[in-house]
């Protein structure tokens, strides 16, 4: 018996919901029949604004792009402008770039603990990941300044060299996240509730995966061995050791297990790259920003971030400022035509534990 | 009912002093600021030792906590959230962009002065402000409730036309139920 | 799966164990963690350190830092008085500003708690509204963080050893990749164009050249300045002095900026043709000119683009003044020199060289035939040393060593030089000696440091193998039984301080009387004008104190109808000097027949 | 070996589409390839289906203002390579006209309903609501160089008062030493 069908409007304003959009549903009982993402409540126009301001300037506003994890945008464009003009980065200052990008992705991991227990109604996972989130925050804070916004890689290399005893804490801070990794275990891999919630639910397709822009944890949890570190290695990825999981499944749960592993793989390489660390310059000096124009031409730089791939276009006509930039996010793929596609036949109770299993982060769609 | 000029004092001093205590925050992040908002509302800083926590619908809310810029299409969700919320309300603005556009003060999809479209009450420094001063913004407007100044809603309420005439100039298509309470 | 999953519901349950550790909650406000010592909080700006020049201003993509005035801070020079306020409603705290501050005065502090119920108090004047900052300053840029290239694009220069053997001009100019790389330093802020007695529009052709704009550069650079490439190649360049960047690194090279952006017009005609200049049509007035100096050359130019009939009488056979016979030839070569002058005279300025006014011509003949006349006379004389024997063969004036050289003339100095003096003259006396394969001894009575010479000039002097004997006080040409020059006898001194608070005096200690030995002795303690062209009648109308005429801020002297500049007006006794008085005296001029 | 795949890649895309010019100029992993835009179909297609470029990385829309023409740009990656091929195509400016591709990848459907937003570019076949970031927009499609978004800003929104005393630093300084900076100069002033 076929039933009505109703249309529910989840969002913008909703709590289950991963930012500020909306995710208009159309249901048949429970089961959901259609879904259409709106977006453009957070839309800046900042490649817009990067148009009026300098190349360096420019590099400010990198961060606001996605706020969980800001760093693989700066990274980005760093790479992007270095790529366009041939700078050489100092061997440091790829290290380092390559320690905020793992400390990042420790972070915005810690968040989506929250996020993913969160919409399954687990608090406690909340106040645990995020609150321990802020050993991270403070390491960043002695690093670049600043907790949520670092703006600390930047074209040449990165802004300030390490403080001094600031490998010992970061090593500090590994080894209590080591030993709080079980507690979430036990929390959360362990516990039947999440498993039941999880597992057979929001099932990406293998075969599809590719063909429909799938990237990051997302495609590694329909058993797809793919990462930019590894594909398209960047800085110094290519010199350290460390493995990229997989698991077969393609639903919450294998996503879950990647990310569960990814964490573990994060604090490897940061210790790796904290023993490994050359000693020397950080930034090989742009001129005076006013006055520093990039050649003719464009450039395209990706990095592999929490969501997946993200990266930056940008188009210099050879002046000041650039022609364009335009930011690709793992979420525009992801929290459109992706989860529109999921979310068919799903249940209206997991829309909100399948938008944070993929990762939808709606700053970086519309930008 | 309480006439008595007195004893409504009496009644006011005991209502701020509850209304202090027990401020629930919408559960809506407008803008890049909400990124602030967990780690001050779980472990670390824990703001509900204050009082303050999450409100998932705007009719169980207190604050509307305008985090950064609104774009205009968020501008009008807020509206009809802000107007479904129910007295006693306040709107704390958070961060540069509230106050005076911040980074996007060229954009041409963010409102740049919060205070033309809605009613504030407090307003936190910062780019993002840190969970710190995200509190102290919480204790300035527990204080503004305290001493009985925390009019915001009457403020909209009686200079709605202006208001209206503000927002309106923003968003065209005013396709929007008025709420009446 | 089994429906009951005894581990799945038990495992869970160990967060129970949390209830016996310690919650790491900050309890804030009653506890409060201090910021890290990075942080990047509320700005603070050190007042007295910090110059205006609005750098932070223009990085600020936030539009958010604006430049005003406060209470007790006026502007000066090297200073524009203003100060950054930042708009808290607009800033990111990105720091930008801080990374491309010249002087280091902006950083920002651990600050960064100010939560407030009125939305108009977040404009903050660092410095002024939190004076307390200073004690916690956090983010701050050092030479080596900071976003200004301190380092200047080292200019290529002959070695001393091949300059000594010709008058081949020693500084070589920036390549078209130097000079943009050089350019593309400047901040524009324009604290320079203060400085500058001409007030050039320095940040504009600094970024003319860096845009690649040659030409336009240029355009700009004859708005107010048609010398540009004597300026470029011996100018004081005072701007220097006070450039931004130079409070923490070496300064824009301003000077060879100039030059190299003139020299890319390579001849008169291709100046005529970059500069494209638009003469007014004749307005029927004369002006008479008294000396083809850089004043005069200014005054006649300017007029003459404004219309006028500009006659410049010269009693030397080249213009130039000072700049031609004074300066030597590796410092100013003669085809620049001519360049510039083929350049003024394409635009309709006539000069009538070797006319000595007063033998040539009366000065009541120009003042009678012309609307108005600009005298532009310089310092043809110099101070004697006073001292016994300086009237000995092979005793000299410095000035008049160099004039000779410079036209051409043959001069026997021997092999061993003395010069006494410590300006610019006397440094480039030793090295036009040096350069005629003599030994150079400078005698000068202060320290080294007191020099008024240009520091490059004497270093290079140095480089060439000139000896300094600083703290020496000549008292005796020693002359040979023919009456020539055979040696120098000085004392040493010693340096007393002031006790009016000026320089320190060099003081003769008794008794250390030191020879030294010389073929020809120099002297180059200043110069003096010569006005006795004047005849009677102006003498008492043109007023003349300590040497100098008298001029109001028009140039103008004592009859309203003669104007003067240069040397023999102002104490500065530089090139641009004379073509700031000569610009002024020109827009003077103009006023004043125009609106008759 | 990169230079290798690169050529092989350039003869096989060249067999097929003749008129598809290459450019071969970047020392890293990365190929051009640009084309007309009738062809571009045809060629996301081929590069697709034949040489293993599944990935679409990324597409762009660039104004050329000055030129008269939009280009669009397709960021292809191979998982099998490890290269990333660029298609390159303008159209012209006034009447940005295209065929639609989200058949090709399904996430082309947001890209495009982006461009028809923000650059006008109209795709043939596209079926989609007219709005997708913005709401109620009755300006020229903002991410064109010509619209200034500055002074729609100005004029839409209130800026906060009191900045009014703000001086500008070259000015003053030219005031008080009496400097007439000549207008030709001006736009070389900071």
């Amino acid at each position: 018996m076929r039933e009505k069908a109703t249309t529910l409007y989840l969002g913008p304003q909703h709590p289950g919901i991963t930012g500020n959009m909306m995710v208009r549903l159309k249901v048949e009982g429970d089961t959901i029949v259609k879904a259409t993402t709106e977006v453009g409540y957070l839309h800046r126009a900042f490649e817009k604004l990067q148009e009026r301001r300098n190349w360096l300037q420019a590099f400010t506003l990198l961060c606001r792009f996605c706020v969980p994890e800001p760093d693989p945008v700066e990274e980005s464009y760093a790479r992007a402008v270095e790529l366009l003009e041939g700078r050489e980065v100092p061997e440091r200052a790829k290290y380092i770039r390559v320690l905020m990008l793992e400390l990042a992705r420790m972070g915005a991991y810690m968040l989506w603990y929250g996020g993913q227990n969160g919409s399954l109604g687990l608090y406690t996972m909340g106040q645990w990941s995020v609150g321990d989130r802020n050993y991270i925050l403070d390491l960043f804070e002695e690093l670049t300044g600043g907790r949520v916004y670092h703006m600390y890689i930047w074209p040449g290399g990165v802004r300030r060299d390490l403080p001094e005893g600031f490998a010992d804490k970061v090593l500090r801070t590994m080894d209590y996240f080591e030993k709080r990794l079980k507690d979430y275990d036990d929390l959360m891999f362990d516990n039947t509730i999440f498993q039941k919630r999880t597992q057979g639910i929001g099932i990406v397709p293998k075969e599809k995966a590719v063909e429909w822009g799938v990237v990051g944890p997302i495609l590694r949890g329909c058993g797809i061995k793919s990462d930019i570190r590894i594909d398209d290695p960047y800085e110094v990825y290519d010199k350290l050791d460390f493995v990229v999981p997989t698991h077969e499944g393609g639903d919450i749960w294998s996503r879950a297990l990647v990310r569960r592993e990814e964490v573990r793989q994060s604090i490897r390489i940061i210790r790796q790259v904290i023993e490994k660390m050359p000693s020397g310059e950080i930034y090989n000096k742009i001129p005076n920003p006013h006055k520093w124009a990039l050649p003719k031409g464009d450039a395209y730089a990706r990095t592999e971030a929490v969501r997946g791939e993200v990266g930056m276009y940008i188009v210099s006509d050879g002046s000041t400022h650039p022609r364009r930039t335009h930011f690709r996010g793992a979420a525009y793929v992801h929290a459109i035509t992706l989860l529109e596609k999921v979310l068919v036949g799903a249940n209206v109770a997991d829309v909100s534990a399948i938008m944070n299993s993929l990762g939808t982060c709606p700053p970086e769609i519309e930008r | 009912m309480i006439n008595d000029k007195n004893s409504q004092k009496i009644v006011d001093i005991i209502q701020n002093w509850a209304r202090k205590h027990s401020i629930w925050v919408l559960g809506y992040g407008t803008g890049c600021g909400a990124i602030e908002i967990p780690p001050t509302m779980t472990s670390r800083y824990d703001a509900e030792r204050l009082g303050v926590r999450g409100a998932a619908t705007p009719r169980q809310a207190d604050v509307l906590l305008i985090t950064g810029y609104l774009t205009t299409k968020t501008l009008k969700r807020v509206i009809r959230v802000y107007e479904q919320m129910q007295d006693p309300k306040y709107v704390i603005g958070f961060g540069s962009c509230t106050i005076n556009g911040g980074m996007y003060y060229d954009s041409y999809n963010t409102i740049k002065v919060l205070d033309k479209y809605l009613p504030v009450d407090v307003y936190i420094n910062g780019c993002m402000p840190r969970p710190e001063a995200v509190l102290s913004g919480f204790g300035q407007l527990q204080k503004r409730i305290a001493e009985g100044r925390a009019d915001g809603a009457k403020q909209y309420k009686e200079n709605l036309e202006w208001y209206r005439a503000n927002q309106k100039k923003i968003i065209p298509n005013w396709v929007m139920p008025e709420y009446n309470w | 799966m089994s429906f009951f999953d005894l581990k799945g519901t038990l495992k869970p349950l160990t967060a129970l164990k949390q209830f016996g550790k310690k919650p790491h909650t900050i309890s804030y406000p009653k506890v409060s963690k201090e910021a890290a010592d990075r942080y990047r909080g509320f700005h603070y700006n050190d007042l007295e350190e910090c110059i205006g020049c609005g750098n932070c201003s223009t990085i600020c993509q936030n539009a958010a830092i604006d430049m005003i005035h406060l209470e007790g801070i006026e502007g000066k020079k090297g200073d524009s008085g203003l100060r950054p306020r930042i708009d808290h409603g607009r800033c990111c705290w990105c720091a930008l500003c801080v990374e491309v501050c010249p002087t280091g005065s902006l950083s920002l502090t651990k600050d960064y708690n100010y939560v407030s119920e009125d939305p108009d108090s977040f404009l903050w004047t660092p410095g002024k509204d939190n004076p307390q900052g200073k004690e916690k300053i956090s983010f701050f840029s050092t030479e080596e963080t900071s976003l200004n290239v301190f380092q200047r694009v080292p200019m290529p220069e002959l070695e001393g050893k091949e300059r000594v053997k010709s008058f081949a001009e020693v500084v070589l100019g920036y390549s078209e990749t130097e000079a943009r790389a050089e350019a593309s330093r400047c901040i524009s802020c324009g604290l320079c164009t203060e400085v500058c007695p001409d007030h050039m529009h320095i940040p504009e052709y600094i970024n003319a050249i860096a845009s690649g704009n040659d030409a336009d550069a240029v355009r700009i650079i004859y708005d107010n300045n048609p010398l540009p490439e004597m300026c470029g190649k011996v100018c004081t360049h005072r701007c220097e002095d006070v450039c931004a960047i130079a409070s923490r690194g070496e300064a824009i090279a301003i000077q060879w900026l100039k030059r190299y952006a003139t020299e890319t017009a390579a001849t008169a005609d291709i100046t005529h043709e970059i500069v494209n200049p638009e003469i007014r049509e004749a307005n029927g007035k004369t002006v008479g000119i008294v000396g083809a100096g850089p004043s005069g050359l200014t005054a006649a130019y300017y007029l003459a683009l404004r219309g006028y009939d500009v006659t410049i009488y010269e009693a030397n056979a080249k213009a130039g003044g000072a700049t031609m016979y004074g300066i030597p030839k590796y410092r100013f070569p003669i085809d620049s020199l001519d360049k510039q002058i083929d350049y003024i005279q394409s635009i309709g300025v006539k000069i009538n060289f070797n006319t000595k006014v007063g033998k040539d011509i009366s000065f009541k003949e120009i003042y009678d035939n012309n609307d108005a006349v600009f005298m532009g006379v310089g310092f043809p004389d110099a101070w004697s040393l006073g001292v016994d024997g300086e009237n000995a063969e092979g005793s000299i004036q410095a000035f008049r060593y160099l004039y000779m050289i410079n036209s051409g003339e043959k001069v026997d100095i021997g092999d061993k030089v003395i010069v006494v003096g410590g300006g610019n003259v006397a440094i480039d006396a030793a090295r036009v000696s040096r350069r005629m394969g003599a030994e150079v001894t400078i005698l000068y009575r202060r320290r080294v440091a007191d020099m008024p010479a240009a520091q490059d000039e004497i270093d290079g002097a140095e480089e060439e193998g000139v000896t300094i004997v600083p703290q020496a006080i000549p008292i005796k040409v020693i002359e040979d039984e023919k009456g020539h020059v055979k040696a120098v006898e000085y004392l040493k001194a010693e340096m007393v301080p002031d006790e009016r608070g000026g320089r320190p005096r060099p003081v003769a200690i008794e008794g250390s009387n030191t020879i030294i030995e010389a073929t020809s002795v120099m002297a180059a303690i200043g110069q003096k004008g010569d006005y006795s062209f004047l005849e009677k009648e102006f003498e008492d109308k043109i007023k003349i104190e300590r040497g100098r005429f008298i001029v109001n801020e028009k140039q103008q002297t004592g009859d309203p109808k003669v104007f003067a500049g240069g040397d023999a007006v102002n104490r500065t006794a530089d090139a641009i000097s004379a073509i700031a008085d000569g610009f002024r005296a020109c827009k003077a001029i103009d006023e004043m027949l125009m609106t008759k | 070996m990169m230079k290798e795949l690169k050529e092989h890649i350039i003869r096989r895309v060249k067999a097929n589409f003749t008129e598809a010019e290459e450019n071969n100029d970047f020392t890293y992993d990365r190929l051009d390839f640009t084309v007309k835009k009738e062809v571009v179909p045809s060629l996301l297609l081929f590069l697709k289906e034949e040489m293993g470029f599944k990935h679409l990385s990324h597409a762009s829309c660039v104004d050329w203002l000055e030129e008269g023409e939009l280009e669009l740009v397709f960021i292809l990656w191979s998982p099998k390579d490890k290269i990333k091929v660029f298609v390159r195509t303008r159209l012209d400016r006034d009447n940005p006209v295209m065929d639609n591709m989200d058949n090709i990848w399904p996430q082309l459907h947001t890209y495009e309903r982006e461009f028809r937003e923000m650059f006008g570019v109209q795709f043939t076949g596209l079926e989609a609501p007219d709005e997708f970031i913005l709401e109620d927009w009755q300006g020229p499609p903002p991410f064109r160089r010509d619209f200034d978004t500055a002074a729609y800003a100005e004029k839409t929104f209130w800026h906060r008062p009191g900045r009014e005393d703000a001086q500008d630093v070259r000015e003053t300084i030219a005031n008080r030493d009496g400097e007439d900076i000549p207008d030709f100069a001006k736009k070389y002033s900071r």
